[in-house]
């Protein structure tokens, strides 16, 4: 199945994109796409392995269960205000 | 009750954010502007880029303000959040809060600011004379099990 | 620092009194209106009559914004009061500071309100459909050795 | 000496007058000043007796000494905001 990977601020920065589309398998969690994401390359690889996330707009902890379609967003430490 | 919250590339409206607020039941009304200063940790700074997660944070901050609402017995809550490219003086953030008690006023008007910051998927790239970066932030509250 | 402070019968200006605040030294700007409220203590309000020692309560009001100022590092602090015959929904009080920190924004225009309640000689007297009556206060600041 | 009693709110609802002039001997404190007013007449009466008070717009206590000329005002419990 297919997830959506969205990157901002400092994280978009680092991987020099904003999302990327992926493919998981059944079953996987988070922290298997964090984990995936992170093997395209030296500028994923300087992504966090433990970032916080959101699963459809929603904070999520990596061990969430994902389902196709899902859009998975890294969250860097926010900073609004 | 009436809850009101935008994300915004445009200049803010707080006219817009006051007149949002206020009821014949209400005894006070608080605003909140939150400005881009010239100067953060000793350095000079020329302006501030705010980027963020929109459709999220527009959710968040929905959530945010009916919890004021609820929390606080806010009447009404407005709550507006620029992204993009900003100069100093200008406004990044805006709550406005009525309650028919004072004090509450204060406490609401805070505990939005507060959680604004705690969890709104919102960061910011300050820019100085001589080059930038992203400002440090909190760890949102991530759930400890899955949902 | 500014300190700009004013007793009206006019309705108050908000747009003014904001204005009064911010410079680019400034993080936060916080305005709080006090409002007449339908409702005080189970009864239906229809009006409210404020009352001052005009030439006193302007000095005080001055003071007042001047130590908020002194104590919590407001750039500028604004402070107006309205007399006369107020109705519902009428603001009564509106205070505006502007801090360098966005805390300090809402411990200062409390404190403002605080001490304005405390010791600005205006007494109120609520109108109801079937009387009227001054409100109970509080007694004033007075020293307790002859100055 | 002459000094002006100036009466606010409840005060002047129940003297039924805004201010009065009164004479008070050289020396006088403002405790002295209260206590003619009282004496001016069954509705003076009904002030207290020891109110907070202001003397040329300053909160004082009432044994500050008099000037002449001075204003003296009897202060109600405030109720501003």
């Amino acid at each position: 199945m297919r997830v959506r990977v969205l990157l901002f601020a400092l994280y978009r920065d680092l991987a020099g994109a904003p999302e990327i589309e992926i493919e998981v398998p059944a079953g996987a969690t988070a922290r298997d796409a964090v984990r995936i994401v992170r093997g395209r390359g030296p500028a994923f690889e300087r992504l966090p392995d433990q970032p916080a996330i959101a699963v459809n707009e929603v904070y999520a902890n990596l061990e969430t269960v994902l389902s196709d379609g899902d859009e998975v967003a890294l969250i860097p430490p926010v900073a609004g205000g | 009750m009436s809850i009101e919250t935008w994300i915004t590339t445009e200049p803010i409206d707080t006219g817009r954010v006051l007149s949002a607020t206020g009821s014949p039941d209400d005894g006070a009304i608080l605003l909140f502007l939150g400005i881009v200063r010239r100067e953060n940790g000793g350095r000079e700074v020329t302006g501030m880029r705010y980027d963020a997660y929109g459709s999220m944070a527009e959710r968040v901050l929905r959530e945010i303000a009916g919890e004021a609402a609820n929390t606080y017995g806010a009447t009404h809550v407005a709550a507006v959040h620029r992204t993009g490219d900003l100069e100093i003086g200008d406004v990044s953030v805006a709550v406005a809060v009525s309650t028919p008690h004072r004090a509450d006023a204060f406490t609401a008007g805070r505990w939005v600011i507060d959680e604004l910051k705690r969890r709104l998927p919102v960061w910011k790239k300050e820019h100085y004379v001589d080059g930038s970066r992203w400002l440090d932030g909190s760890s949102p509250p991530v759930p400890e099990t899955s949902p």
